[in-house]
C-alpha cells in the first residue's frame, strides 16, 4: 500500500490531509465524530497573545459553493489557550500546529517566543491575513515588507517550524512565497480565505456585521490551485494547499500542482469526516497508479 | 453526538407550508434531550454547501421528525424529499431545556417551529401546565391537539385573529397572568423568534421568575467548530462572555443573554469554555 | 414605472444590463433568441490592431459553481471587426461598446485612436488583464504604473467614453480605480475574471491548454461584490460591476454596493436572456421599493 | 434556433448505460436538421452551470429525442428525469450532414452516441447503404434494428468481440472495401471518437471520396459566441482559420479539418465567419 506520510519542515505526518485553522475549533469539537489521531494534523483556530472578542454577529453567510466568514480571530489568548486546550490536544498522537497572529510585529514575535517553550505544539502557522492596527492600513499579508519582518521577527524568536500562511489576493504570489523561504520559513501554506462581501438587498446591510470577510470552499479552489503552483514553483521548502477541498480529486490537484500536503477547510462544516476520507482517497489513487509514496506524485503537472 | 446516513420516512405537509419530516435514525434518537436540534445535510442541494439546523420535534421508536417550513433556499429543496431518499444527520446537538421545577408551574410560549421543539419538554415535564401559542395566522398554529393529549391547556393567539385570541403571544400571557394565579411559580421554556424571547424574559425578570429561552442564532458547523453562532453571555462578575448557540446553548436562562443594542457590559473574555451544562 | 435608464460616461442606457466582453459573441450569436435593443449595451469580444489567433483548444472548463477561460483574446483585428461586425450592430437600437486591449501600450493607444472615427461605436472597455509582451513579465491590470500609462496614452487619442477594466487581483483596487479617474476615464468596469487553474488529475494536465484562466460565474460573486464597493467609495466616475451575475438579486447587490449599471457574463451561457430578466427583476424591485429610478438605488450600503 | 422550456415525456434506459430521453419540443422538432444537437440545461444540477450537447437521435411528431450515457456530473444526474419534468431546451443547433450525393454509396461510421447522432442522416438519404458499427462491448452497440429497418445493411464491431466482429470498426471497414465494390463512390458519414473520425477521414483522403465528420469538441455556448469549441479549418488558400464546432460545425468535410499536432500550416487569419453552409 502507498506510503501516504509526509514530512512537513519536520513536522510528521501520517497523512498529507490536515484540518485548516479556524475550521476545526480547538480539537473537541468535532472529537465524538472524527479520530483526530487520523489526522495528518490539527491546525487550531488562531490564537494571539491577549484574549480577543473577534467581531459582533452575524459572522457567516453562506455564498454559492462557498461561505464567507469574518469571525474576527476571537481567542483565550495565549495563557487561555495553553491552559484550556493544550491538555486535551496533547492526548492525541497528531502533529498540533497553532495558527498564530498579531496586531504589530512585536505582537507576532512575541507570540513565537512564547509558543517556542510549549510542549506538544508540533509547529506555527503564521497567519497573516489580519490589518496591522499600528502602522495603518498596510496588511501583513499584502504588504512584501511587513510580511518579510513579521515573519523574520518570528523566526528570530523560535524554533518552532514556522509556516507562514499567504494572503491570496496579491498579484504576485512568488514573491510572498521567496520572501517567506529567505527568512527561514520551514514551510508555507495556502490560500486564506478570499476578501469578499454579500449584502442582503432588502436591508440593504452587509450579510456579516464586519462588513467584509472571507470567501471559502469550492468556489475558490481554481484559484487556490493557481497560487498554489505558481508558489511552489518559486520555492523548495513545503508547500500546504488548501481551498475548496471536498474530495480527495480536489486534494489530488494541489499535491499535482506541488503541494506536499493539504488541508480541509470548510468541507468540515458539511462532513466532519472529509480529511479523512481525503487521505483514504489519495492513498487508493496512488495504489492505482502504481505509486509508493505521495511524494511521486508531488509537482507532477506537465504544462 | 452521532453523525449518521438516514433515511426518510415519512413527509408530509402538515398545515400553511409546514412539513412534517420522519427519518429512521435509532442511535441518534435514543440520545435525544428535550430542546436540542440535528443538523441536517440536505442532498444535491445544487450550490449551497451548508447543513441546516432543525430542533428535534419528536424522537421516539428510532424514529426522528422536525417540522420545518419552506422559507429559503435549503427548506424549499427539501420538498422534494421522498420515503425512501437518504439524508445525513448530525445529532442530537446542543444544550436543551431543563426539567420543570418541582413545585412550579410550567409555561410554554411558542411561535412557528417553536412549537414542535417544545413539545419534548412538555411531554417529559412531570407538571403539565399552559401553552401559549403565536401566530400570523391559524395555518402558523401547530400541534395543538398533541399538546392537549398531553395534558397542556393550549391558547392560541394570532395576530389576524383567525385562530384563538387575536393580538400577540405576550398579550395573551399577560391577560391570563392578570386573571389566574397558578399554583406554583411560572416557569416560562419559550422558542420562537427573537422578539418573543426577549418579551417573554422580560416578564419573567420582572416577577422574578425563571424562563428558558432556545435561540434561533444563525448557524454553520452546529457543533461549536467556528463560532457563527455565538451569544453574548452575562458571566458571574457581571461582565460578558461569547457562548456557543450550538454547543452551550441553544437554550438560556433569559437572564443570562445579553441582546444586541442593550447597554454595554464589560466583556471579560473571549474564552469559549466547554461548559458542561448537562 | 421605476425609471432604469442610466448614462455611463455619456453613454444613455435604456437599462443598467449590459452584456459581458467574450460573452456574447459580436452580436448575431445570440440574436435569434435575445432582442439585443433591450440590452443596456452590447459589450462585444476584445479587439486589437491585427488580427489574433488565441489560444489552443481546450480553452474553458466547467468548475464548481464558475467556469475558466483562456480563449486567448482570438480576433479579427480593427478593420476585420468594423468591416464583418459593425454593420451588423449598428442595425440595433443598442448601444455598442468596444472592447479593446493591446500588446504593448503603442498598442492600446492606437486601438483608441482607430475607433475614435468609427461609426456606431458607443464607447471604449479597456481590457488590462493581459501581459506587456514589450516590457515582459508585468501585467497591464496589476502593474499601476503600466495601467496609468496604457489608460493615459488612450485617453489622448479618443474622444470616446473610455472604460478601463480593472483586474481583480490586486491588493488595492482604489488604487487603480483612482488612477482611471485621474487619467481621465469616464467609467471603470470590475471585475474582469479571476487567474486560476484546474488540472484533469488522471492526465496530469492543465485542463486548459493555457494552463490558467479566468474564473467567473457565481464563484467569484462575492468577491466582486467587494471590490466594486471598494472601487466606487473610491472614485465620482460611474462604475459598471460585474462577476457572477446569474439573477437581479445578484445585480441589485451590485447596485447596492456602488455600480450604476452591470455586465451578465457567464449567466449568458446558461439563460441567453439573463441580462433581460435581471433588468425586469430590477424595475420590479425599485417599484416594490417605491424608488422612481436606479439611481436611488446605487451605493446605498449601510456599513 | 429556439430556447424553450420542454417537458420530458419518456426517459428509459436501453442499454449498456445507454438512456433515451424524449421530450415534448414541436417548435424544436420542426426544424431539426440531419447532424444537428441541442444545448441541454440541466435542472438544478449543484455546482455545474454550464449547458450540455446532444446530437438529436430523432425529431418526429413534435418530439425530440436524444441517446445518452451517463459519463460525468450532468448525465449522471441526468438519469433522475422522469416524465413531466421541466428541461431547457436549446436548439437546433449547428450545422449537420450533408445529403448524401446522388449516384454515390452511403456509408455511415460511428462509435457511441454516433449510431444517434447520424440516425437522421440515415433516414433522409434517398440511397441506403452500409453502416458500420463500432464500440467496446455489445452494450455499446446501439440501434442496430432501427437502421435495418431504414433499409441499411448493419455491420457491428466490438474490441472483445462479444457482438459482430472482433476488433475497431475500420477493420470491418477495410476487410469489406476489400471485398466489395459499392454500386456508386462511397461517401462517409462519421460520428464517434477523434480517433475514429481521424482514421475514417484517412481513409477517405487516399481514395478520393468525402468523409463527413462530426466533431467531438467540448462546448461551452453552443452558439457560436465564446470560441470555446474551435477547430483548425484550411481555407481555400493552404493556410488555417478557427471555426466553431458548435456554429460552423460541428460537421465537417474531413480534409477541412487540421487536426492537433499535424504539421503546422500557416494560420490564415483568425477571423470568425458566419459562414452559411446550409
Ligand atoms: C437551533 C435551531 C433550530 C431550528 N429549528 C427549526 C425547526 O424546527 N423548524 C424550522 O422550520 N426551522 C428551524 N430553524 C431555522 C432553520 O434552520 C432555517 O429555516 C433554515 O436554516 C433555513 O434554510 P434555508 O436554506 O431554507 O434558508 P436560507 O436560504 O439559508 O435562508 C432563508 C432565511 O433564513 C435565515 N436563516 C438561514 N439559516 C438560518 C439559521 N440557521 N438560523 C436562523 N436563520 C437562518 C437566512 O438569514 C434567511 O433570511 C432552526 C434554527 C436553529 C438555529
Ligand atoms: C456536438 C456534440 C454532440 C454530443 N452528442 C451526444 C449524444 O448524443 N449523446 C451523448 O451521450 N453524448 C453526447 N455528447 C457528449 C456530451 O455532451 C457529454 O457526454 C456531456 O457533456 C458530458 O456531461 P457530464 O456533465 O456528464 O460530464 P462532465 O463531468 O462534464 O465531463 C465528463 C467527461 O466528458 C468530457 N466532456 C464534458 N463535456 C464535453 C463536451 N461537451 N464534449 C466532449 N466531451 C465533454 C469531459 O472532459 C470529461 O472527461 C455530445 C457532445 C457534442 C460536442
Ligand atoms: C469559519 C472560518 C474560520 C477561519 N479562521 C481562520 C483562522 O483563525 N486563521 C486562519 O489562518 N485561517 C482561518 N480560516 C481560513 C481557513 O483556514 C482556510 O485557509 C480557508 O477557509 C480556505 O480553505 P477552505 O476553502 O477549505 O475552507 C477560517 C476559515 C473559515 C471558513
Ligand atoms: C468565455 C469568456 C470570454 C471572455 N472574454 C473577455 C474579453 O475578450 N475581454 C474582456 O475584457 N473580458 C472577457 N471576459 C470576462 C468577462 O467579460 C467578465 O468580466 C467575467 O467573465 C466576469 O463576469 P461573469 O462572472 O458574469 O462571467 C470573458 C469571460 C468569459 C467567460
Ligand atoms: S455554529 Fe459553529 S460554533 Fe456554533
Ligand atoms: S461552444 Fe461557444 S463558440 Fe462553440
Amino acid at each position: 500500500m502507498s506510503d501516504v506520510s509526509v514530512n512537513i519542515g519536520g513536522i510528521r505526518m501520517k497523512t498529507p490531509v490536515m484540518v485548516a485553522s479556524g475550521t476545526f475549533g480547538y480539537g473537541p469539537e468535532y472529537a465524538d465524530l472524527v479520530d483526530l489521531s487520523g489526522l495528518g494534523a490539527i491546525v487550531v483556530k488562531g490564537i494571539c497573545v491577549e484574549p480577543t472578542l473577534g467581531n459582533m454577529t452575524p459572522r457567516t453567510a453562506e455564498t454559492r459553493s462557498g461561505m464567507l466568514n469574518a469571525i474576527g480571530l476571537p481567542n483565550p489568548g495565549f495563557e487561555g489557550f495553553v491552559e484550556k486546550h493544550m491538555p486535551f490536544l496533547r492526548q492525541y498522537d497528531v502533529p498540533v500546529i497553532v495558527n498564530v497572529w498579531g496586531r504589530t510585529l512585536e505582537e507576532y514575535a512575541d507570540i513565537a517566543e512564547k509558543f517556542d517553550s510549549v510542549d506538544g505544539v508540533a509547529g506555527l502557522e503564521v497567519n497573516v491575513s489580519c490589518p496591522n492596527i499600528k502602522e495603518g492600513s498596510g496588511l501583513f499579508g499584502t504588504d512584501l515588507n511587513m510580511f518579510r519582518q513579521a515573519i523574520a521577527g518570528m523566526r528570530e524568536r523560535t524554533r518552532l517550524p514556522l509556516i507562514p500562511k499567504l494572503a491570496p489576493n496579491v498579484s504576485d504570489i512568488k514573491s510572498f512565497a521567496r520572501t517567506a523561504e529567505d527568512c527561514g520559513a520551514d514551510a508555507i501554506s495556502l490560500i486564506n480565505s478570499y476578501p469578499a462581501m454579500a449584502i442582503d438587498i432588502n436591508t440593504r446591510r452587509p450579510k456579516l456585521a464586519n462588513v467584509t470577510g472571507g470567501l471559502s470552499g469550492p468556489a475558490i479552489h481554481p484559484i487556490a490551485v493557481k497560487l498554489v503552483w505558481e508558489a511552489s514553483s518559486a520555492v523548495n521548502i513545503p508547500v500546504i494547499g488548501m481551498g475548496g477541498i471536498m474530495t480527495w480529486e480536489d486534494a489530488v490537484e494541489f499535491i499535482i500542482a506541488g503541494a506536499t500536503a493539504v488541508a480541509v477547510g470548510t468541507a468540515n462544516f458539511v462532513n466532519p469526516l472529509t480529511a479523512i476520507e481525503v487521505a483514504g482517497g489519495i492513498r487508493e489513487f496512488l495504489d492505482r497508479n502504481g505509486m509508493a509514496s505521495v511524494s511521486e506524485l508531488t509537482g507532477t503537472l506537465e504544462t | 453526538m452521532n453523525l449518521r446516513d438516514v433515511t426518510v420516512i415519512e413527509h408530509v405537509e402538515v398545515q400553511g407550508g409546514y412539513r412534517l419530516l420522519v427519518m429512521d435514525a435509532p442511535d441518534i434518537a435514543a440520545q435525544v434531550q428535550p430542546g436540542q436540534f440535528i443538523h441536517l445535510q440536505i442532498p444535491d442541494l445544487r450550490d449551497a454547501l451548508l447543513r441546516r439546523p432543525f430542533s428535534i420535534y419528536n424522537a421516539e421508536n428510532n424514529r426522528l421528525s422536525v417540522l420545518y417550513k419552506g422559507v429559503g433556499v435549503g427548506t424549499r429543496w427539501m420538498a422534494d424529499l421522498k420515503p425512501g431518499d437518504p439524508l445525513s444527520v448530525m445529532g442530537p446537538l446542543g444544550h436543551g431545556f431543563p426539567i420543570a421545577e418541582a413545585g412550579g408551574y410550567p409555561v410554554l410560549v411558542a411561535g412557528g417551529y417553536g412549537m414542535a421543539a417544545l413539545y419534548i419538554a412538555a411531554r417529559e415535564s412531570r407538571q403539565k401546565g399552559t401553552a401559549f401559542f403565536g401566530g400570523a395566522s391559524a395555518g402558523d398554529i401547530l400541534c395543538v391537539p398533541e399538546f392537549e393529549a398531553l395534558g397542556w391547556e393550549v391558547r392560541v393567539t394570532t395576530e389576524d385573529g383567525s385562530l384563538g385570541m387575536k393580538g400577540i403571544v405576550t398579550d395573551a400571557m399577560d391577560e391570563w397572568l392578570a386573571q389566574n394565579r397558578p399554583e406554583g411559580e411560572p416557569e416560562y421554556f419559550v422558542c420562537g423568534p427573537s422578539g418573543m424571547l426577549k418579551a417573554v424574559g422580560e416578564r419573567a425578570m420582572k416577577a422574578g421568575t425563571k424562563a428558558w429561552i432556545s435561540l434561533d442564532n444563525n448557524m454553520c458547523c452546529g457543533v461549536g467548530a467556528c463560532l457563527t453562532c455565538v451569544q453574548k453571555i452575562r458571566t458571574a462578575d457581571g461582565a460578558w462572555e461569547w457562548q456557543r448557540a450550538c454547543r452551550e446553548g441553544p437554550v438560556f436562562e433569559c437572564r443570562e443573554v445579553i441582546w444586541d443594542g442593550e447597554e454595554s457590559v464589560e466583556h471579560r473574555t473571549s474564552n469559549i469554555e466547554h461548559r458542561t451544562k448537562s
